[in-house]
């Protein structure tokens, strides 16, 4: 089965060494990425996604040291982290 | 535009969001199992077609219909059978089955018995969230005792059901309890089982902040994130006492068991080789 | 082809394997232990799979997923086992997983009289699970018409993609006699049809032309995914009227539009008929004799054996039964399909003969009650 | 044609052995039809054992699994005979066990009347073989199936170790 995925926006902050991405359409507002990050990278943002949720942002990017740990915690596969 | 997330390529991804209510530890879980599956993969170790889902009835077993891989959604905790048969049928599938406490325990606790005395070739994955979440908060046979659940409005006078020393002291390859708290942990341990014969089963301590939350007063989810992580200890091989199922005084994740006895389809084989040579197709 | 004498039991196990049986679950239950033993015994010869489970809840889950897993199953049982099966029967009908149930009634309620026989379980055998659809049941009343309805049973089961259930009695499960056995070469054996469309574009519920869906199985690289949830085409839930309507309707429709191919029947002395004694199981054999004694005095009698109890096949039955100005309807229970045969035939006089023997009702018996009504 | 034939003893005398391997000689080895039954007290050594055949040579004349008026009986044993004498006809061929019978009711039978028990044990070596004796008679006087037949089943199903015994008993009245 081909499977489509719902148009969805993506926000790609990039650092020099890391770029954080949120997937806006899969984000719940559940605050456990902002409660994870060691460094305070993320922050729960304004805008509300198309259900009614503000989805996080990652608001200081140059912070991001990298671990990972918002991607492997988020409940809802809608944050992940790239090197560069 | 086209969205990268790097679980994507295992993901329905037409289905996500999922049904999950935000802050479930479940997501949490799945991220960790789907990941350990993308290393044995990428090592060769395991083939995409050959890993198939199954699931009970609760919502860790709507864990079956995010994976793109083989799955099956089947009654409430009759996963392990249906499981046990396809196995039987194909050697060469991985079958991991994926249920809350609810299903694997108690409704499903007699099939897990006797998977657990055959040594069955399965990875169970218990998701522990200590409570009855799709039907609203009844008692679970893990609800910590005293508790307020809807069923127990007066305090849940029962013991609470230590899976780790069941499935320890009935002969399991591998027992390991983790904790959504721990991802990267969680998904060493669900990498390590993936490697296992016989039967493998892994506890997963994880957040219910809609229903056990309120039942506890942290109906924040990132309030009970952070106490169940506070409970949580991390040990190095744990004894089996110190799998002592405690919400008080909190719990020890680790490896309890780590063993290599011939497995369900091996002792299978052996004694229809032995009559057949070559045995069963 | 060659004849062996064998009890209706050991008929349904050798013609289990003959349609290509690959996995048997079960756990032993009276009068149906020697279908698991004999095929304990005899299926791995055959590449097969038996596996004891700890509960028939067990065997009949694990019968799903080994359809799943492309193989032929089935499970054997009796009433007690067959209660405990009836929601994994629901997700058999919702999944649309192949698979036999051989139901060898005894006698009942609850423990009843475990050895003996009885008819009690007719209507429990398709109506007994939950969600409002019918399974289709065949009923032998011989060791050979065993085998053959077995055959058939497993060859339904993967033309409609749907649980079928064999409803044997403790009469039939201890008959011997004469079967004729066949090889693999000299039977019709059906399976299931597998997707022609790419792996990218197949989806597990879609009928594409007609009302079943070809199967793909796991491990096979489909993704499939087996849905208990009412589902769309995909499998994924669907939680609307419109997906619920246009999958009931489906699957009510893919069995109840076959009853006419299903229908299996055999009857005698129905051309020239004012009186017919219409049976099934082994109380058709009963009835039968009945008929023929009744016709050796002078009674204007036939009979009718249903081999097809369910989906019914209301044209074909009342069409059979035209002429005839009286029927009944001789079983040994307190009279459960009589109910289902009185809706069809309305403008007959319907009779019920409930018979409750232990054994099989002697034909004495039978003509003793139609003598009364004569 | 159609043949009910009755078998009956007690517990423990082979009745069931006996019946199974004249119904599948008849099924595998003739052109005949069968249907039959069998009765057996479980649980208890000594009580009623029976066995039931319907023989035809049209199959749908092979309709029924017991006996109502038997054609060909045999009796190992006074109390079954007793007890369902009434299910043979008049005019039947009937063999009764002497070893075990001593009233024999006034009935309008043909009967042969042999110690089966008293041969298998003096004759043959083993009382354990006096059905196969009784067997043996039942063949050569009622032609039903050929004693090629029988032996064949004999060889099919009968353990190694005893199969030389049994033909031995089956042929004890076969070759007089």
């Amino acid at each position: 089965m081909k499977l489509s995925t719902p148009a969805a926006t993506l926000i790609k902050t990039k650092s020099s060494k890391y770029a954080i991405n949120v997937i806006t359409e899969r984000c719940k507002e559940c605050g456990i990425c902002v409660a994870v990050c060691p460094t305070k990278v993320l922050a729960r943002g304004d805008s509300r996604n198309r259900r009614g949720y503000r989805y996080v942002v990652p608001a200081y990017p140059d912070k991001c040291i990298g671990c990972k740990m918002c991607e492997y915690s988020c409940p809802d596969f809608a944050i992940f982290v790239e090197a560069g | 535009m086209a969205v990268t997330h790097p679980l994507d390529p295992y993901l329905r991804v037409d289905r996500i969001p999922t049904m999950w209510c935000p802050g479930c530890g479940l997501g949490i879980a799945l991220g960790a199992i789907l990941r350990a599956i993308d290393r044995r993969i990428e090592e060769g170790l395991l083939k995409k077609e050959n890993i198939a889902f199954v699931g009970g009835i609760g919502c860790t077993a709507r864990m079956t219909l995010y994976p793109y891989f083989d799955s099956a959604h089947v009654i409430h905790g009759r996963a392990i059978p249906f499981a046990i048969a396809v196995k039987v049928v194909k050697p060469e599938m991985k079958m991991v089955i994926v249920g809350g406490d609810g299903d694997i325990a108690a409704i499903g606790g007699n099939h897990l018995l006797h998977a657990l005395k055959r040594n069955a070739d399965l990875l169970v994955i218990m998701v522990n969230n200590m409570t009855y979440g799709m039907t609203g908060g009844q008692l679970a046979p893990t609800t910590p005792r005293g508790l307020y659940t809807t069923t127990t409005p007066y305090g849940n006078p029962e013991r609470e059901l230590n899976v780790i020393k069941l499935a320890a002291a009935l002969g399991a390859n591998y027992v390991a309890r983790s904790s959504i708290t721990h991802p990267q942990l969680l998904e060493r341990t669900i990498y390590k089982a993936l490697a296992k014969r016989g039967l493998a089963f892994v506890e997963v301590l994880s957040t219910c902040p809609e229903i056990f939350g309120r039942h506890i007063g942290l109906r924040n989810p990132v309030d009970l994130y952070m106490e169940l992580k506070k409970k949580v200890t991390v040990k190095t091989n744990p004894s089996i006492e110190e799998s002592d199922y405690d919400w008080g005084r909190g719990f020890v994740i680790g490896e309890f068991v780590d063993r290599d006895e011939p497995g369900f389809l091996d002792t299978y084989r052996e004694y229809i080789s032995k009559s057949f040579g070559g045995g069963a197709v | 082809m060659r004849y062996e004498y064998l009890t209706g039991n050991i008929a349904i196990a050798e013609a289990s394997i003959v349609s290509g049986l690959k996995f048997y679950a079960g756990y032993p239950i009276t009068p149906t232990s020697d279908i698991f033993e004999h095929l304990a015994r005899e299926l791995p010869k055959y590449g097969g799979h038996v596996i004891q489970f700890e509960d028939e809840i067990a065997s009949i889950n694990a019968v799903v997923g080994a359809s799943w897993a492309c193989a032929k199953a089935m499970t054997a049982t009796s009433g007690p086992g067959f209660s405990l099966m009836l929601e994994a029967l629901s997700l058999a009908v919702i999944t649309e997983t192949p698979l036999v149930v051989a139901y060898v009634m005894r006698t009942g309620p609850s423990t009843g009289v475990p050895t003996r026989s009885g008819q009690y379980d007719v209507l429990q055998s398709t109506y007994g699970f939950h969600g409002g659809l019918v399974i289709p049941v065949l009923a032998p009343s011989t060791p050979q018409e065993a085998y053959d309805l077995t055959v058939k049973a497993f060859n339904i089961s993967e033309k409609l993609r749907t649980p079928v259930v064999l409803l044997s009695d403790a009469v039939v499960a201890h008959t011997y006699g004469k079967v004729a056995i066949r090889e693999r070469s000299e039977v019709e054996i059906v399976d299931r049809s597998k997707p022609s469309t790419p792996l990218s574009e197949y989806r597990p519920y879609d009928p594409v032309d007609g009302l079943v869906p070809p199967m793909a199985c796991f491990g096979e690289g489909y993704s499939v995914l087996v849905e208990s949830l009412t589902h769309d085409e995909r499998g994924y839930y669907a939680p609307r009227s419109d997906a619920q309507r246009k999958l009931m309707w489906r699957l009510y429709r893919k069995i109840t539009e076959s009853s006419g191919k299903l229908f299996d029947y055999s009857s005698l002395y129905l051309d020239d008929c004012d009186v017919a004694l219409v049976s099934y199981g082994s109380t058709a054999l009963s009835t039968q004799v009945a008929a023929k004694t009744l016709r050796e005095r002078g009674v204007r009698a036939c009979s009718l054996k249903l081999k097809t109890l369910f989906p019914i096949y209301e044209e074909g039955i009342s069409k059979l039964l035209k002429n005839v100005e009286k029927v009944f309807v001789v079983e040994n229970n307190v009279g459960l399909y009589y109910r289902e045969l009185r809706g069809i035939l309305k403008d007959r006089d319907v009779v019920s003969v409930p018979l409750i023997d232990l054994d099989v009702p002697l034909p004495q018996e039978v003509v003793g009650v139609v003598d009364k009504w004569l | 044609m159609r043949v009910e034939v009755l078998i009956a003893g007690r517990g423990g005398q082979g009745i069931l052995l006996l019946g199974h391997i004249l119904g599948a000689a008849i099924a595998k080895y003739t052109d005949l039809h069968v249907l039959g039954s069998e009765i057996y007290a479980a649980e208890t050594r000594g009580g009623d054992s029976r066995v039931d055949l319907v023989v035809a040579d049209r199959e749908e004349e092979a309709d029924f699994i017991k006996v109502a008026k038997a054609d060909i009986a045999l009796f190992m044993h006074q109390l079954q005979l007793d007890a369902y004498r009434d299910l043979v006809r008049d005019g039947a061929t009937v063999f009764l066990d002497k070893s075990n019978i001593t009233n024999i009711p006034q009935r309008n039978w043909r009967i042969y009347l042999e110690p089966y028990t008293d041969i298998a044990e003096r004759e043959i070596g083993s009382s354990r073989v006096a059905n196969i004796v009784a067997l043996g008679h039942l063949v050569k006087i009622t032609s039903i199936v050929t004693p090629e037949a029988i032996e064949k089943v004999i060889e099919e199903i009968v353990s190694r170790e005893w199969i030389d015994l049994n033909i031995k008993a089956f042929r004890y009245f076969l070759v007089r």
